[in-house]
């Protein structure tokens, strides 16, 4: 039963996912659900299809090869756990196990960015450059928790694997009314369009992108919001015509290390295609270990809360814009 | 411990030791009622004991000088009792309990869900993700056993987290390394975060992985206070070549009724009330051990 | 073994396949003698029998429909003795013994250092980095008790292999999952690749360290073709609740006296002179089990 | 004792690692060396100091692990082995217990790129990307065999970790004479200057490029062959000056995925820095998994060897020159 849901809304996306796999386990009999031990949300499938159900205890190594031993025999495995696990210590068996043979195996998990105040340990913060590295590997960011299921739906028909990031998952303001945008794994969504910057940005930053646009339009200036929650493969597409029809000016925001995940995607974009750039502004995570705080404060902290992402807009359009004194000193 | 040249402070008898683990049980429920997130109460209940007696009894460590070479070293594996750490070495002098309450888990506080060295110097290592405390400890005792030192390495883990490989690799590594100085404590609350171990990852026979991969093994009620100070000073020398692992029979929650044994107690917080419930729960629980606690219903959910 | 719809075809006698074994080492020689790159010599000789009696006597598997849902899997968890596998294969009918000598190692061969299922079908999985297969032959096996397929999945690893923490992983699973369908061979030569085992790496009480993880244990010789056909024969029924483990004592090299629990042969090639020589070696060796080589001189240097 | 040699003459790098760790062993007694059991070339330090070498069989986590261990008491440690293997099963390890607490722990390796023949599983070609995604990482990759040693004797004054990538390392040019150029982690060199486009390169290609620009020369171009083998922090200054210098003609050669390494490295610089390119093409590995061949033939078949090279150096100094059409479909 899909989840219905109302814009604007807090939705929990731990649930969408818990329901989602549940719904599809349903049409899908070769569905299997993956866990080392971070099965809270996926209760209703473990109790409809607890042969399909595997919960390897604090095995994340064991759990991937699993999943990948089960794609090997026809099965579709999702793998659902805590990021920053999985996506580091299971990240050889990512690779070569499910990667490598290019395997329906679906890595589904919280705790992308610096979200929960777990500490150091328990962030995810380089996840979406470790898995951009991998040839065959899809890699997704997602902020609206509608389009979690969606997405999951969308994923059914891959052959090759999936990541799919979410922040903690636990409120997540749906974003998009239905029907509103297409959505589709490999395009961007412009999520309010504008003319004068092109903020791109994914997962548990889009809505405060959205916002932040919102305060610039009361300037005056006219932002485009585009939730680029496809990070592999890239819309170069949509990239290249942003550049065009918003002058020439990129700010890139992210709960991510500013370089090596959507920020550092655009740029390789705008190399590879010869885009003639304005201005090009990073707002992510810098080369710290951010320690605890909540999620909101580490962002303000470190430079990509609310504030600082009206701020970088507003020297996007600023005349003579480069901003060169913000590059980090050594990255 | 028989350590080499710092002093083990202040000898406590058995039951004083049981009232420091009480007081330290009466602090984590204080907190985890005044602070708003979720705290890690199941397991950090269920090491209070074992936290107690080495922060009073087994390490020697000194509050007042926290780099001194000669100090035992002690690695939180299951970093998420962090706060009861915090607490225990609080009382034992190393921090004040009334910032580990005022800042924990706050912005830029020393004091968060998992242990941080790099910001809170008197802890030996960072740690959170499980499987991690092992070889870093397999490391220390190297270091140890190399410079000729006598102190120990001690580490506790969950026994939830001996699921990880990289903790069988250290396994290996210990006793490959013939590291008589390296002692682990776990925590075999028979508990995961979501499930009843033998529900679902079958951890039996426990003690015989251990043996099997050639550690000493001592088996003990991990809150009978009498049994943890024995098997402390029952610890081979470390000149040994044979590490040693005290496997800690133990309730999750313990101390507390209606989290004992209770997967929705994992992780959660408490109100006022709870609190009230909590502490008066705590009093009525004082001089139990792991033996007067039922076995599980293992057919409860978990939330 | 006691496989449900396929067939094991042509049956031998222990006879018959300790010559098919000689054969298979005597061609692993051959290609040794002519690639002119390093092959994994010595971790081939040491698994030729068991390779040999999996693939003419074990596993229930089909040349001619190497995708029936009902074969028997297998998975070479240590991937490096991938030419041995594949020249077994090759004399089951999977695959043409010329067409692996001509292409061993060449661009765009399907026959290379570590087995590659995207390039070469009848492979089961994509292996060489060690600690992979044990989790994947998990996964395998749950696929066919889920389906109420009676097939077993079979793998082969290494006894250094088992020093990864990934494969521990695997074989908790497999207790706590009740695979009964699930074979592992453990070639139990007592060399990595740089070192004896027990010499930097304590492996004893190797048997035990899966009976602790809960398994069936078998040994045997795994040189002695009888020995490792009974084993076979007495694996549990697939249906059953506990996996098996096959820890079969070996000799790196075995066949060829200068090889033999030496070092400097874990990879190698052979010179025309030097193949003239093994191939002498081999025949001289015919008949003997591991038993009959004596232990290692660990004095010796790796090179 | 170092290693004396010639210049152009054949050299194991391996042989240097072994034996400037059994040099340094000497003067640093708090250096330890660890390895999952690959430890052939280490057999001088072993014989010198066996009681800081530690090997741990097949454990590639524990060796990490352990290494943090050591550093935490004050130690220098080393981890030797298979980067295909060490980057990818340890990468937690490296991550949580290393860069984290910024220990001073060294990560020096072999098999970087599709060298080896050893297939899939034993090529590290997405290593670069995945060591630059740690904050306080120090990543290099080293071609010059001599350089080698020099890299890890600069690195013993770090306090935090560096990762050495080297190619398979039996049998290396020596490509520098000495004192020819001032080697200094974080420092591009220039290993040929030129002025009509400048080539990227780092690793077991730098002998490639050098090739390729001689050639070049021959057609009366002049290329500048830049051995960038820091790869974080990255010389941006290099690369801004190169930019200038060189016409804004950049081509980037790695054995390496062309996406998450150098040319990525790169391509950040370009976009932060706003510099405006003439070209941009990138050689390196392909979205693919490469199979078995040797080192040249992997190379030629996908796209990044010397006939390659030259002809992307051709396009590059070609007019109209944005060769669009050879960015790869989708990544
Ligand atoms: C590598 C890793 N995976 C998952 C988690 C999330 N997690 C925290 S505690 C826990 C359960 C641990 O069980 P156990 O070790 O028995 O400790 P206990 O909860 O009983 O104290 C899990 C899965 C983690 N911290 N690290
Ligand atoms: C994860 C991993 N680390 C290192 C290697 C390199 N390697 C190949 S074989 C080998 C030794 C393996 O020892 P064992 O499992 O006992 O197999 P044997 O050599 O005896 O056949 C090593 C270290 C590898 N293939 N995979
Ligand atoms: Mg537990
Ligand atoms: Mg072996």
């Amino acid at each position: 039963m899909p989840v219905t849901f109302t814009f604007g809304e807090m939705l929990s996306a731990r649930s969408v996912i818990g329901s989602t796999l549940a719904e599809l386990g349903e049409t899908h009999e070769n569905l299997w659900v993956l866990t080392p031990d971070i099965g809270a949300t996926l209760v209703e499938f473990r109790d409809k299809y607890p042969d399909r159900f595997v919960d390897v205890g604090l095995a994340e190594q064991a759990c991937v090869g699993i999943a990948a031993g089960l794609a090997y025999d026809g099965n579709i495995p999702v793998v659902s756990g805590m990021l920053p696990f999985l996506s580091m210590r299971a990240l050889e068996q990512v690779r070569t196990d499910v990667c490598y043979p290019d395997l329906p195996v679906k890595i589904i998990g919280t705790h992308g960015g610096l979200v929960g105040n777990g500490g150091s340990t328990h962030y995810a913060v380089e996840d979406l450059s470790l898995m951009c590295s991998l040839t065959n590997m899809t890699v997704t960011s997602i902020g609206d928790p509608v389009m979690v299921g969606e997405i999951i739906r969308q994923s059914m028909h891959m052959t090759g694997p999936i990541y799919i990031r979410l922040a903690v998952g636990k409120k997540d303001k749906v974003l998009y009314e239905e029907g509103q945008h297409e959505i589709r794994i490999g395009k961007g969504i412009v999520a309010r369009d504008g003319s004068d910057v092109t903020l791109f940005t994914h997962g548990t930053t889009v809505a405060q992108a959205l916002e932040a646009a919102e305060q610039l339009a009361q300037d005056g200036v006219s932002v485009r919001v585009v939730d680029m929650f496809t990070l592999k493969p890239i819309d170069a597409e949509l990239i290249e015509r942003c550049a065009a029809e918003t002058g020439g000016r990129f700010v890139v925001l992210e709960d991510h290390l500013s370089y090596g995940g959507l920020a550092t995607r655009v740029a390789d974009v705008v190399a590879d295609r010869g885009i003639r750039l304005e201005s090009f502004e990073r707002l992510g995570i810098p080369q710290v270990y951010a320690g605890f705080g909540e999620d909101e404060q580490l962002r303000d902290k470190h430079g990509y809360g609310l504030s600082a992402t009206v701020a970088a807009l507003r020297r996007a359009v600023a005349p003579a814009t480069r901003a060169a004194a913000d590059e980090p000193a050594a990255v | 411990m028989t350590g080499a040249t710092l002093d083990i402070g202040e000898r406590h008898s058995v039951g004083e030791l049981t009232d420091l683990a009480y007081e330290l049980r009466r602090k984590l429920l204080e907190l985890c009622g005044t602070y708003e997130g979720a705290v890690h109460i199941g397991g950090d209940l269920s090491v209070a004991d074992i936290l107690t007696v080495l922060f009073h009894h087994g390490l020697r460590v000194d509050p007042d000088d926290i780099a001194n070479p000669a100090r035992d070293r002690f690695v939180l594996s299951k970093g998420h009792a962090a706060v009861c750490m915090y607490i225990a070495m609080a009382m034992r002098g190393f921090f004040s309990y009334d910032e580990i309450v005022d800042t924990y888990g706050q912005l830029d506080s020393a004091y968060g869900m998992h242990p941080c060295k790099v910001q809170l110097p008197g802890v030996e290592a960072s740690t959170g993700s499980l499987g991690h405390g092992l070889p870093l400890a397999v490391g220390m005792a190297l270091s140890a056993r190399h410079r000729g030192e006598k102190h120990r390495v001690v580490t506790l883990l969950g026994d939830g987290e001996t699921g990880e490989g990289s903790v069988w690799e250290a396994v290996m590594a210990g006793r490959s390394q013939k590291l008589g100085n390296l002692v682990a404590f776990v925590d075999r609350n028979r508990q995961l975060m979501t499930s009843f171990a033998e529900e679902r990852v079958m951890f039996e026979p426990y003690p015989d992985k251990w043996r099997a991969f050639g550690w000493n093994v001592i088996e003990v009620d991990g809150h009978d206070m009498a049994q943890l100070v024995d098997a402390i000073d029952r610890l081979p020398d470390p000149d040994s070549d044979v590490p040693t692992v005290v496997v800690c029979e133990t309730v999750k929650g313990k101390g507390v009724d209606f989290m004992e044994r209770n997967l929705a107690w994992h992780a959660g917080s408490l109100g006022a009330d709870d609190l009230s419930r909590a502490l008066a729960a705590l009093d009525a629980s004082r001089g139990t051990t792991a033996a007067d606690v039922p076995p599980a219903d293992t057919h409860e959910e978990a939330r």
